[in-house]
Parts: structure tokens; C-alpha cells; sequence
């Protein structure tokens, strides 16, 4: 199934991506997480490693035992600090 | 976005958008107006500029949710958000909360709510330029503490 | 009367007076604004008009020592207070209080403080027209209630 | 000893007096009342019999056993309503 997957603020500096569109076999984004960290050090640090990693799926924050369909927008970024 | 929810480039004068959250209404008897303005020194470090980067789309959700949930835990009036994005310097204004309520205390817990959990649930992030080089902000420990204080309140819906 | 304590009959403009406030000070990263309005019901009838009446003299001791008690308990950059006296209508501002401050805190507990105690303890008073005559305002138990929020620390000064 | 004497909103309409210097022997404020009160009916029921009372002296809310000086100013007024 398609996802858009996006990345914000230091994590997208980290990965060099802002958004990319993933056709993946994944329930959960628990599932996609690995999928994603295989790609090399750099997103094992950013994604798997990091306790302070943000999960939304269609624009609500979630947690990562969240199922994931077609066509959902999943996003990764820091804790915010805006305000 | 709607008209008391809005992210933009653009600065805001506090007269104006009060005067329209207003909206000349003989009902409302207290309005709280909070301005958040950029500091030149965070962390100890000389801030001479900063970009915020934001979430389009979730952003103005995230906004509209908060909004929500203070007019569902007092009795206000009306209420807006103004959140800036895009590149900004020391004194510059970055948000404005205002909210009108008939009485004081309603319209005092709403603005600080508000902003507590803007602070914590709204996807901003902020990067700052200093001497030693452009860093992104840290979340607080303070921020987080503050919204918390709000929680206990979840409950009820 | 100093800049940052006025007693007048003149309207007041809310950025003009922030902006006053903030001086362009790169310290500063939070502003809360009060503006409290006249209502066009109060205890239930229709309010046409009203007119603030205050004691010279002591109104701007009081004031000034609820500013300066603001300032010992918090951590406040700057603050001001305006109110109005003479003929008000529906819909006019009557005060604003205003406080700047580096963190968010500190600026919305010290203008909370800063309307409580000034609605009980600087001598103004209202006498509004209503459809049955003309009639002098009731101090309200909630205000006391409210002001009385903040006595224990009266105990440090 | 010469005292200046003040009385706002509804207490200057009741008695129909805004200020007033007086010459009179009066340790404190509580000596004062009575002699005020001796004036008749809408004085007694004003400040006297009146629970809401506030007194000021020179510009400072005080209690009934202030003493009182010459020269001094002091304010009968009910409680404010202001902001």
C-alpha cells in the first residue's frame, strides 16, 4: 500500500528528506519503523534510536501501535517548540 | 483556516485583531491578550534571528483542536490564534492568543490554557542563528510541566 | 501620576500602550494584556450608560503599590495600568493592565494579581443607568474570593 | 485640630456632602464617628450603623483605632467597584 511519509524541522536536515511516497507492507507504523532504519546509521539515530520521536497519522499525533492504511500521511519530527 | 485560527508570515496589530474578536458585542466584559515576542538571548546564547517551520494542514488542526477545548472548559465569548512562521528577529511578535469572556477569571484560565498547550501540541519548531552557529530550540521541561497542569481536566471529555 | 499609572477619562489605544510597554526591548518574550469592557447587563438589567467615579490621589497610591507589589512577587520587565473615570457606555474599555515579562508565567499570575487587587482595593465606583433609575454598583463576593486567592503571600512583605 | 473630611459615591449622595474640614477633638477615627453620627439619622445610618464602612487616612485604608493627627485627611466610602 502507498503512504506519504514526512519529516520535519532536525529530523528532515538528519535524513536530507522532507516527504517521499512509500509503496510498503506495514499494519502499524511500529512496522514501518524498521523499514525505514534499515536504510542506514543515519535514520536508525534519527527514528529508531530516538526516544523523543513524534509520531501523526492524518494530522493527529499517535502512537506507534496506530494501524496504517492506503493513502495515509505519516509524519516524524521532534517535540515542538513553538509559542 | 478559519478566521480566529491563522498561521502566517505576515506581523498582527494587537489592536486590530482585538477590536475584531470584539466585534463591538455589549456581552463581553474581559478580554486577556497574550503576545509572545522573540527574545535575543535563549539558553544563555545570543539569538540574532530565527526561522519558524511548521506543519501545514495539522498545524491549523492542532490550533482549531485547542481552541475547541477551551470554549468546552469555560464559558467564553470568543477566542483567536495567531501563530507566525517564516523567518523572524529579537522583539519581533510571534503568536498572539486573545480571548473575550464576560467575566475575568474565565478568559485569564482560557489564554494561559491556550497557550500552555500551543506550546506543547502544535507542530512549530523553531531554529535559531547564533554566534556559534544555527541550532534547532529544545523542547522544555518547563512547557511540558505547564500543560500538565491542564490534564487532570482530560478527563471530562 | 507616572507613565505607567493612569487615571484618565480619555479612551486608550492597546497597541499603542504595549508597544509603549515592550519599548522595543529584546529581553522581553511575553506580554498579557487585560482590557475589561462595560457590559450592557449587569445583576441582571439592562445598562445604558455609567459613570466611574474615584478618589484622586489615593486611586494612583493604590495603583502604584499594586504595581509595585506585582513586581516583588514576580519577575516582571515592565507593567502598566490604565483606567478611565467619567461617562462610559456599553462596549467602552474602562481598564487595561498590561505586563511584560521574559517568561509567560510570570506576566499572566502578575496581571491576574494586578485586576484582583485592584478591583478591591483601588477606590473606584461605579453608578450605572439602568431602565429603573440610576443605582450605585455592589461590590461582588467573587471579587473578594478572587483577591483573597493571593493573601497568603502577603506574609513575605 | 483641624481634619479634612471626604465622602464618594453612594455616602456623598446620602449625606449630600463631598468634603468638609472640621475642627474637632478626636484622638482616632472610632472618636470621630460618633461625633459625625450626632448629625442625624442619614449619618448614623451612613457610617454608623454601616457594616461596609471603609475609612482612609491620607490616602491609606485603615481600621477604626487609627489615630488621628492635625492635618490629616480622611475618606468614608463604600467598597469600591472599580476595574
Amino acid at each position: 500500500m502507498k503512504i506519504t511519509i514526512l519529516y520535519f524541522a532536525s529530523l528532515r536536515e538528519q535524513l536530507g528528506c522532507a516527504q517521499e511516497v512509500l509503496d510498503v507492507e506495514a499494519n502499524t507504523v511500529e512496522e514501518l519503523l524498521p523499514i525505514l532504519c534499515e536504510r542506514g546509521p543515519q535514520w536508525q539515530q534519527a527514528l529508531c534510536d530516538n526516544a523523543h520521536l513524534q509520531v501523526a497519522v492524518n494530522h493527529t499525533v499517535v502512537d506507534l501501535a496506530t494501524p496504517l492504511k492506503e493513502g495515509d500521511e505519516v509524519a516524524f519530527f521532534p517535540p515542538v517548540t513553538g509559542g | 483556516m478559519s478566521q480566529w485560527v491563522r498561521v502566517q508570515q505576515e506581523d498582527f496589530d494587537l489592536s486590530t485583531e482585538v477590536a475584531r474578536l470584539r466585534d463591538g458585542r455589549k456581552d463581553i466584559g474581559a478580554v486577556v491578550a497574550f503576545v509572545g515576542t522573540v527574545r535575543d538571548i535563549n539558553q544563555g546564547d545570543r539569538v540574532s534571528t530565527m526561522v519558524l517551520e511548521h506543519y501545514p494542514g495539522m498545524t491549523e488542526k492542532a490550533l482549531h483542536e485547542i481552541r475547541e477545548e477551551a470554549h468546552r472548559r469555560w464559558r467564553l465569548e470568543n477566542s483567536l490564534i495567531i501563530h507566525r512562521v517564516g523567518p523572524l528577529a529579537p522583539a519581533d511578535q510571534i503568536v498572539l492568543v486573545a480571548v473575550a469572556s464576560r467575566h475575568r477569571g474565565d478568559a485569564f484560565a482560557a489564554a494561559e490554557f491556550m497557550m500552555d498547550y500551543l506550546k506543547t501540541r502544535a507542530p512549530f519548531w523553531k531554529k535559531e542563528q547564533t554566534p556559534e552557529g544555527s541550532r534547532w530550540v529544545d523542547a522544555r521541561v518547563s512547557d511540558q510541566q505547564a500543560a500538565q497542569r491542564w490534564e487532570h481536566a482530560d478527563a471530562d471529555i
